[in-house]
């Protein structure tokens, strides 16, 4: 979709801000939301195409108001709702409670089984490499044009990247295919491409500059010179 | 739209919720409700936030670029096969599974980002920092990435070409910076305290080392 | 630029709701607002161009959040600021003051002529038409592509309507040049033309569809065919 | 970057800020300024408002509708020559100076918008309703009409070519809607009356009389 998380191009934003404190988390809340996110995905509850694309649905004024950690909040919530998991009027009622009493007690629940599985999943990770038959369509140094599609669903092509040429940087393995995986259709793994796409092409100015973009087999037309 | 209600935003230079905000009451009802279902355990939040926080330890990043630096046979094969040199090291692991390294010359920069939301290598560099996850940097450095780097301080040559590389899938970038003058006959370790987080995202140079003996 | 305010295309907003109140102003502010931002504009203060601009420049996350007439008091604000009418401190201090006493009096003041001045201004308007000594270099049917071109300045150019192919649908006269007007370069006047871009072109999808949008001559490459 | 302070915002469905709001006390602040520095008038910001909340009187965007209806060498003139036309008639003024009038038939479905502001043929039509100036209506218009009409409850065939005005300069777009069946023989003043403002952006068709007498 061609939501308010596609940023790339956009001005507006003002300068980057460094040098600011570095610590991880500046509320205690925003640490359980990335606990609470990664215990999530760490049982598959959800997957991380789904987790974004959660994060893409946020109303836009919320997504550019409610920080980082606010997003994975928000999908979490989201999604814990659409797969049935929680109660939607029941989580609001709990938001309102907590929202009225900021002292109130989260309840605990100790579980050192799901603890061992949790180091697991961060030591391990989870690849989204897939064997395939089928051979990659492209080499290096290909030409290619991105295609122009405006999907309403999740998609990893950025607006900024689409019915652009470039040319094969680099031919990955065959991965999970965020556009399927996103929507449960399944993981429909296609080969993933590192394509390189000049300054010139991108935002019609002369310059040594060029956006190395990660872009699946199916987003990619192959140009004929 | 269930954030859609009528809750208050403060939103500052860095958009960081106030103490008892909407975000923060959001988050204590889902961890709340999911304790009550057995669904999470406090245990296993607080294990997995304390592996970022504090069992991660000096990033493995630097090591890496150290060794490149020093090995020019090491740094061949990790440019060459990323991911299978930094598994053989043991460095991988939730967002870092699949790493690719690019090396920085007197001729090409290159620079990390996500447009699309933050992806960053984690393995390799621990969690980012506010400003490679908020809009202006995830906007401005594909389309202005000599502009933003300016602003980091790093003005390069006009004929230095800069590659952005937009993470836009699961393949996470790490960047091997130049090599300072002055670090000759430096090990390895007293190497890995030059490299900074930000020289490895591509956003600085690291500087030579402080001239304490002359 | 490549703002916030450009959104055509983008998804996330939700459905259009329709059949609320149809009151033309809902808050007085929203009454001085208008009033305001249209004596200054009719006072040559700053031209259309320029208030579009400054409305761009918002901070996104206030953009969002602010309201049509947020909007305008922002850019009038800005405007006046930058322009050297009114001082930004001192307009801080007042917004202060009156967010802490919102029954603090605004000042009054009459002024017939102009009164008289603004009921002529809303009578006849301002056109943007000018004469100028050359002939359009489109003809209705010709192809054309639009430029990708991705200004930090102000364009009526949007970011879904650039680097697409399309047909002239009408030629209109010479109007003065928002690019160059918006930022004290003049009124630049080019040739207008209505430019058809089917849905195909635009989205990447079939249907029986199309944009006309308005275009100047110099955001348009001729196409041989 | 002087409206990035900590003001609240109570965003709503449609982002009416609340009384008090920043942008209140801000336009208020604006307002006392300019008169204390003698550079805006008190009667003048009425006078302004006043003409297009009371003075503008029933949208001028009927008669034309109605008259095109009836006469149609006047609509051929109409299409050919808009702005001639409507000025002979008396009908411009600010946001009105150029206008392009479009007819809807039964192959061609005409519908208006501003992706970028807010455009709108205020002297035709009077000032735009809330949701023609909401990013919802803005966003989507241009890139799916054909749901966003379903949602004003017009369900267009197909076969018929939905065009999108995206008003980008200064010309006004003013739509002819299809007339409805069942006004034979009904007077200009009468088919006026018929015509709504929506109908007349393109969001809908205009409906057939009740029926009053069957």
């Amino acid at each position: 979709m061609n939501g308010i998380h596609d940023v790339g191009g956009m001005d507006g934003f003002g300068k980057v801000v460094t040098g600011e404190d570095e610590v991880l988390f500046h509320e205690d809340w925003e640490r359980r939301a990335f606990g609470l996110l990664n215990g999530a995905l760490g049982q598959g509850f959800f997957n991380l195409d789904e987790m974004r694309h959660g994060i893409e649905r946020m109303n836009p004024a919320d997504y550019l108001t409610s920080g980082y950690y606010g997003h994975w909040t928000a999908t979490l919530a989201k999604l814990l709702v659409e797969k049935g998991m929680i109660d939607e009027s029941e989580l609001d009622r709990r938001t309102q409670a907590y929202q009225k009493e900021s002292n109130k007690e989260i309840p605990r629940r100790e579980n050192p089984e799901l603890v061992e599985h949790m180091k697991q999943v961060v030591k391990f990770g989870a690849s989204t490499v897939r064997e395939i038959s089928a051979q990659p369509k492209f080499g290096i140094g290909s030409r290619v044009k991105t295609i122009n599609h405006n999907p309403s669903g999740h998609t990893r092509l950025p607006r900024y990247a689409r019915g652009k040429y470039g040319i094969i940087n680099a031919v990955y393995d065959a991965h999970v295919f965020p556009d399927a995986h996103a929507h449960g259709k399944g993981e429909s793994p296609e080969y993933l491409y590192s394509v390189r796409l000049t300054a010139d092409e991108l935002w019609g100015v002369n310059g040594q500059e060029a956006v190395y973009i990660d872009l699946w087999e199916s987003y990619l037309i192959p140009v004929n010179e | 739209m269930s954030e859609n209600h009528n809750h208050d935003h403060h939103h500052h230079g860095h958009h960081h919720p106030s103490p008892e905000s909407y975000w923060s009451a959001r988050t204590k009802a889902v961890e709340s409700l999911l304790i009550e279902k057995g669904l999470i355990s406090s245990d296993a939040i607080e294990s997995v936030v304390q592996f970022y926080e504090k069992d991660l330890g000096p990033m493995h990043g630097k090591k890496v670029v150290a060794k490149a630096w020093s090995d020019p046979d090491f740094k061949q094969k990790l440019l060459a096969d990323s991911e299978t040199v930094l598994k053989d090291l043991g460095y991988f692991g939730m967002q870092g599974e699949h790493v690719r390294v690019v090396e920085n010359t007197e001729d090409v920069h290159n620079v990390v980002c996500c447009t699309l939301c933050s992806c960053y290598p984690w393995a390799l560099l621990g969690l980012p920092p506010a400003w490679y996850k908020e809009p202006a940097y995830r906007s401005r450095i594909v389309k202005e990435p000599r502009s933003v780097l300016e602003e980091f301080g790093l003005v390069l040559p006009d004929k230095v070409e800069i590659r952005v590389w937009d993470s836009s899938a699961e393949i996470r970038y790490l960047v091997i910076p130049e090599r300072p003058a002055g670090t000759e006959g430096m090990t390895e370790e007293e190497l890995a305290e030059l490299v900074t987080r930000d020289s490895m995202i591509g956003v600085v140079k690291v500087q030579p080392p402080a001239r304490a003996n002359v």
